[in-house]
């Protein structure tokens, strides 16, 4: 004969202006096995809480029902109260009356009958649940980061610096993502590589990180506090140990003419190269597809003049298997491709770029030596037309979103523009200036007052070359939409930010979920911004959505927070609403037959086979057993097995069968 | 006497739906009293004969929703709710149960007018459908084979 | 082989060199073109400027009057017919009470059934693959392919080439032995219907398409549309007179480009129709340059989401 | 796409012409790509995208003034606007809306008289023959604009190179054709000035 608990919460008046709470406590308060039944203002306050305790001692509960809002609002507050009075905190449950109730249903008997039903059910589910004890799993205090740009590097030197090792993987040869591309950052103009190139290096010398470059994660398996994870070294055909970094095979190299995708195809490079000089690790990776030596089987020449011996033609990709207990996700970003602006001709004519490529001509360690000459001819831009939301902002193209960034660089592409060409005229087309940020504003004012950019609000509607000239065909909406045409030399098109080539992939092989656009998604849009649905794997940076370098290393730092505090403890508590395979007297042992169909369905690999054996170690069954660990209690095999030999902790089949028997009989 | 009060069982999963019912309730959109929902962790976890139990016990409708296709917690547990649905729908036919008593959809935890729309539309849809008799007598004996096997 | 043929009002005036080439060169290659009995005008732009029902109408009862014949393919050569005749049948396609409503209108039977191709499409479909061996005589001259609006857009419904620098015209006239130049006013507008009633407006777009055309050194432009003709070849004093300057790059229609190429004689082709004059230099014959032109040509896609 | 959502204001002017044309007018975020490239915007008294932001208002002088304009008229329907436009909002359809609307309401830019004269000729020349016959629209178009001597210099050298074909082709089923103008409301010599 139990002893349940009915405490209906008021909340103000969110539930009783619907709801006659009152009626609700005493009507349920006579429910066979309802030992005890109130109504409360603010159950979840101070002395709501109290009330409850107090309740529990005072008439022995062994079952609580809270009617109020929605569990997953306050089911931790009540069952930690449950806890704090002495009784096992999943022998509380609550009854959702105000989201599913007083919110949705007008002021009338149906609505406070709903709530009796409401409660009802979960007084008869109560009856069935089972005092349980929360699962500890160890945690391993290592974490994984997946991308070495800025946000990545903040992420991992933050997390190393909290004591805890760190794993870092980046796709490229070299670290430093876009930033290390950009020549100088809004809104202080300071040089991108001087602030980013020593942290570079802090990641190569800290003592907690280990870094793989030109590695890629294969596959990632396991739980919160326990992964697993395959990363592929690609072969980088050199041994890094024997490799010194002296440059010379990059030098000889004859294979000569590749496009350098550092420069974004502004400039070559060899098949033997360094991505860029401050690169980290300084050492040369062979591009198999480009090397002389791959394609028609002679050259060599690296290896002949290689001082230590250190190129490896026949080296070959290296899996490395790591367990780590959290996974940061800072994969970065991309920008549109070409095809995407047939009516702009980028990709067609030479001196149509994009932002990244301006970026490089206006670096000092650029293809140009930080000199704006155009592509085509070398020639310096006399009129520069910069061109916003190209691609953004715009359905037809895809994309809807804002990238957010574009307003501010392409402000600064024409200021240093006008910094590096004193007589030269800087044009910028743009639909609204969006310069939310510290000192954003302030620097836009100061590109169009100091530095005299014409900014002209308008879309541009078509680009086409000739002799020589770029007639860039746009309109002044200000002006009432007038057409004017403007003979340009160089145009720079601020091309939407998109999710990084690959990501979708990737969010499939990490299971974690991504949006409309490829972009990762977080738990929460505001109050989990860095978490992902799947506990243990933050992001950080721009994976998740365009971001400038300020927006990105404050993702970062906060992911790294949230990692720290994961491995703050040596065991991590779960609740144990976990499956279970039933065990009975031998001869019988379970009810499970072994047919495995639960293993087949779980997506966490936690099915186990157990053997059970007798004196003579013979086996004389196999039986499924559920690993507490990684189950994460979806309860899939619960609805699978023929036999019912599998059940599920908090949602069992005697716990669902009561409920739907209590709703449908008053 | 009164017009016909249908009642409604949702069984729906933690994630999406009884998270979108919630933002319906945040948002204060207005729906039918008629349905009463269900929480489970997941689709993949309602066994199906939990819906034979509750046309037995006189629920005139079913709604079953959870987390659209590639948006399960669970990743995959929604993809064996459908395909399990599929099967059990073909079981109803030749039970000769009306299959459009369970309303099948997928409500994400974002979908608040989603949620309100579905219940609507099924409440409609179960008031033309009237009281549902036909399976009630059904039950009667398959109640007593039953009782036994699913229950304890 | 038969294929359906709905030349349209002008190639029956202003443009009869149009339907002389086009099926001169189809008998080449040994198509027969059969013309739709006792068609109408399919009221070009005046019908859908001044009346929505009869702009769905006229070309509805064309397509009608095919069906009853069991015209599958119709060949429409004019842009114009060919954009208000795929736009129509488009439209009554997403809304079938506005169908039986203009099938009322009409009094005809309307299915829908038919299939609008445009002269470039209608080549693409029945000769292409047998062009390059029928070439005898390479049309090697710098040619500025003129695509105009009506054959390209709008292109959510029309579906044919891409909509910024098509290339469907170019890759037939290099197929010809021909040099399609690169320029940059292929789908600019001409001034279409205006010839008339905004000499002067036409002047000017035409102009600046000449213009551009000339600069880059091309030897003839190609259409494939008459009112684009008229406008670019009939214009010309006025284009002259507002460009202030003397451009005779006679305008050919692509049916006569390749009529010439498969050795179609000019007469037959009705060059001497046209106003501007056409005196082609001989050129010594030479080996066809094998087209290495991208032969399917893909549109500017969304990024599928 | 469910219209109730989209629809803003069913019964405000905007709205009725959304209803007419299924274009969402407040889709237009007054970028002005369609200003830009539009071949005959310097010609307008109103740009593409002013056009937009003028029905955006809902203001009925503004509705007026478009209903007056130049522009509807100078539009060559040549769809550059709608190939470009970040939103797919299909102007054109607006345009044509907005032409017919003058018309009804007699509010037709005296200047454009030439313009909509010669769609009149045009359809009159369908009308009677179910054709177009040019050498009679050419007559007529001169007859209503008084244009006599536009364009005299070409027409023989039209006529002697077969251009122009003095005897109007004449199809069998005019009178079903001319059934057509009836019913959608067209009469022969309709509003001739």
């Amino acid at each position: 004969m139990s002893r349940i608990g009915v405490f209906v919460c008021h909340c103000g008046e969110n539930i009783s202006a619907t709801v006659d709470c009152e009626k609700v406590a005493r009507i349920t308060g006579e429910l066979k096995g309802v030992e005890f039944a109130t109504d409360y203002k603010y159950m979840c306050s101070d002395p709501g809480q109290t009330l409850l305790k107090e309740a529990i001692k005072e008439h022995k509960l062994d079952g609580v029902v809270v009617a109020a809002c929605s569990p997953r609002m306050h089911e931790p507050t009540f069952r930690k109260a449950c806890a704090e009075a002495g009784l096992n905190p999943f022998l509380c449950e609550m009854s959702n009356i105000r989201e599913h109730c007083s919110w949705v249903h007008p002021k009338d008997d149906l609505t406070t009958e709903k709530a009796q039903d409401l409660v009802r059910v979960m007084v008869e589910k109560v009856k069935k649940n089972k005092a349980l004890n929360s699962i500890k799993v160890p945690v391993t205090k290592t974490a994984l980061v997946i991308g070495g740009g800025i946000a990545g590097i903040q992420a991992a030197l933050d997390i190393a610096n909290c004591g805890h090792k760190v794993i870092m993987v980046e796709k490229l040869p070299s670290i430093g993502g876009h930033m290390s591309q950009l020549s100088e950052t809004f809104p202080t103009l300071d040089c991108s590589q001087c602030i980013l190139t020593p942290r570079m290096v802090e990641i190569a010398q800290h003592p907690n990180i280990t870094l793989h470059t030109f590695s890629e994660v294969e596959s990632v398996d396991g739980f919160i506090g326990n992964f697993t994870v395959n990363i592929r070294k690609k072969s980088k055909s050199i041994d890094e140990h024997d490799c010194t970094g002296c440059g010379l095979c990059t030098t000889k190299c004859p294979q000569k003419k590749i496009p350098n995708e550092f420069e974004r195809g502004l400039g070559f490079r060899p098949a033997i190269y360094v991505p860029f000089p401050q690169a980290v690790p300084n050492k040369p990776v062979i591009d198999r597809e480009n090397c002389t030596y791959y394609i028609k089987g002679k050259c060599k020449v690296c290896e002949i003049v290689c001082p230590t011996k250190a190129i490896r033609f026949d080296q070959e990709d290296e899996i490395v298997e790591v367990a780590v207990g959290a996974i940061v996700l800072a994969t970065g970003f991309d920008v549109l491709k070409s095809d995407y602006f047939p009516e702009y001709g980028y990709g067609k004519y030479k001196d149509v770029i994009d932002g990244l490529q301006f970026e490089r001509l206006a670096s000092a360690s650029g293809p140009t030596q930080g000199e704006i000459r155009r592509p085509s001819d070398g020639q310096i831009p006399k009129k520069i037309v910069f061109v916003a939301c190209a691609g953004s902002r715009d359905p037809a193209k895809g994309i809807e979103y804002c990238s957010k960034i574009c307003c501010m660089y392409t402000a600064k592409h024409a200021m240093l523009y006008k910094h590096k060409v004193h007589d030269g005229t800087p044009y910028v087309f743009y639909m609204d200036i969006r310069a939310g940020g510290k000192m954003y504003e302030e620097f836009v004012r100061r590109t169009i007052v100091e530095d005299g950019t014409h900014y002209v609000r308008g879309r541009v509607s078509t680009i086409y070359e000739k002799n020589g000239k770029l007639t860039v065909k746009g309109a002044d909406t200000l002006m009432g939409g007038i057409p004017i045409e403007i003979e340009a030399d160089m145009v720079v098109l601020a091309t939407a930010g998109v999710a990084n080539h690959g990501a979708e992939e990737l969010a499939q092989t990490v299971h974690v979920s991504y949006d409309a656009y490829k972009f990762f998604a977080e738990a929460h849009p505001k109050l989990k911004p860095v978490e992902t649905n799947t506990a243990g794997i933050f992001l950080a940076g721009a994976c998740q959505a365009p971001k400038d370098i300020p927006e990105s290393v404050a993702a970062a730092s906060g992911a790294a927070v949230k990692v720290a505090a994961l491995f703050s403890n040596d065991l991590l508590t779960r609740d144990p609403l976990v499956a279970v395979v039933n065990r009975q007297a031998p001869p019988v042992y379970s009810s499970c037959v072994g047919c495995f169909l639960c293993q087949s369905v779980c997506p966490y690999q936690a099915i186990e086979r157990e053997e059970i054996k007798n004196r003579n170690g013979e086996i004389i069954k196999t039986l499924a057993r559920v690993n507490e660990g990684l189950c994460q209690g979806c309860g899939t095999c619960v609805a699978l097995c023929r036999t019912k030999a599998i059940d599920i902790h908090g949602y069992s089949s005697q716990q669902v069968y009561t409920e739907v028997m209590a709703l449908l009989n008053d | 006497m009164q017009e016909f009060e249908p009642k409604i069982v949702a069984f729906v999963c933690n994630w999406c739906t009884y998270a979108g019912a919630d933002l319906t309730g945040t948002s204060r959109i207005k729906y039918s009293a008629n349905v009463k929902i269900i929480r489970f962790p997941c689709t993949g976890r309602i066994d199906f004969m939990i819906l034979m139990k509750a046309f037995e016990n006189g629920a005139d409708g079913i709604i079953v929703s959870g987390c659209h296709p590639n948006d399960c917690h669970y990743s995959t547990g929604n993809f064996h709710a459908r395909r399990r649905w599929i099967v059990f729908r073909n079981l109803l036919n030749f039970a000769g149960i009306e299959t459009d008593r369970i309303q099948f959809s997928w409500v994400s935890a974002a979908e608040g007018f989603k949620w309100a729309d579905v219940v609507n539309n099924t409440v409609k849809k179960i008031k033309e459908f009237g009281p549902n008799e036909s399976y009630k007598q059904i039950a009667v004996s398959t109640l007593f084979n039953e009782e036994g096997a699913t229950h304890e | 082989m038969k294929v359906g043929f709905y030349p349209g009002c002008s190639m029956k005036g202003g443009a009869q060199e149009y339907q002389e080439s086009v099926t001169a060169l189809a008998k080449v290659f040994d198509i027969e073109l059969v013309e739709i009995p006792d068609w109408n005008c399919c009221g070009a732009t005046a019908a859908h400027n001044l009346n929505k029902e009869l702009s769905l109408s006229l070309p509805a009862r064309i397509m009608a009057l095919a069906e009853r014949e069991g015209i599958t393919d119709i060949v429409v050569p004019c842009a114009a017919c060919y954009n208000r005749l795929s736009i129509v049948k488009h439209e009554l396609e997403q809304d079938p009470s506005l169908s039986s409503k203009v099938a009322s209108i009409i009094d005809l039977k309307y299915e829908g059934t038919t299939n609008i191709l445009n002269i470039i499409q209608f080549i693409d479909k029945y000769i292409t693959d047998r062009l390059e061996e029928k070439v005898v005589k390479p049309f090697d001259y710098k040619a500025a392919c003129y695509y105009g609006c009506l054959l390209v857009r709008p292109h959510s419904i029309l579906k044919f080439d891409r909509v910024e620098d098509p290339q469907s015209m170019d890759v037939l006239v290099k197929k010809a032995g021909g040099n399609a130049i690169d320029w940059a006013f292929k789908t600019e507008c001409c001034g279409a219907g205006m010839s008339v009633s905004r000499t002067d407006t036409v002047a000017r777009l035409s102009g600046n398409i000449m213009k551009d055309a000339a600069d880059r050194q091309a030897e003839v432009v190609v259409v494939a549309c008459p009112m684009c003709h008229s406008n670019l070849d009939m214009r010309r004093p006025e284009i002259n007179k507002f460009l202030n300057e003397k451009i005779d790059i006679p305008i050919l229609y692509i049916s006569q480009v390749l009529g010439l190429a498969v050795g179609i004689d000019a007469k037959t082709l009705g060059l001497n129709r046209h106003m501007t004059v056409v005196n082609l230099p001989e050129r010594p014959v030479k080996e066809v340059p094998v087209a290495e032109v991208p032969q399917k040509v893909v549109n500017t896609q969304k990024m599928e989401a | 796409m469910s219209a109730s959502h989209e629809i803003s204001h069913p019964l405000s002017l905007s709205g009725e012409m959304q209803m007419e044309t299924g274009v969402i007018i407040n889709k237009c975020y007054q970028c002005g790509k369609c200003s830009a490239g539009c071949p005959v915007a310097t010609e307008m008294d109103y740009t593409p995208s002013l056009v937009m932001r003028m029905l955006q208002t809902d203001e009925p002088a503004n509705y007026d003034k478009l209903l007056k304009s130049m522009s509807i008229w100078l539009c060559v329907s040549c769809e550059m606007c709608l190939t470009r436009c970040p939103m797919e909002i299909d102007i054109p359809a607006i345009m044509d809306n907005l032409r017919q609307k003058s018309m009804k309401a007699k509010k037709t830019n005296p200047q454009a008289r030439k313009i909509i004269s010669f769609h009149k000729s045009f359809l009159d020349s369908i009308n009677y023959t179910g054709r177009l016959y040019e050498m009679g629209l050419i007559v007529d178009y001169k007859m209503r604009t008084g244009a006599m001597l536009q364009d005299v210099a070409i027409a023989p050298k039209m006529f002697f190179k077969g251009k122009l074909n003095p005897i109007p082709e004449i199809i069998k089923g005019r009178k079903k054709v001319a059934a057509i103008f009836n019913k959608v409301q067209i009469k022969k010599e309709e509003g001739k000035q």
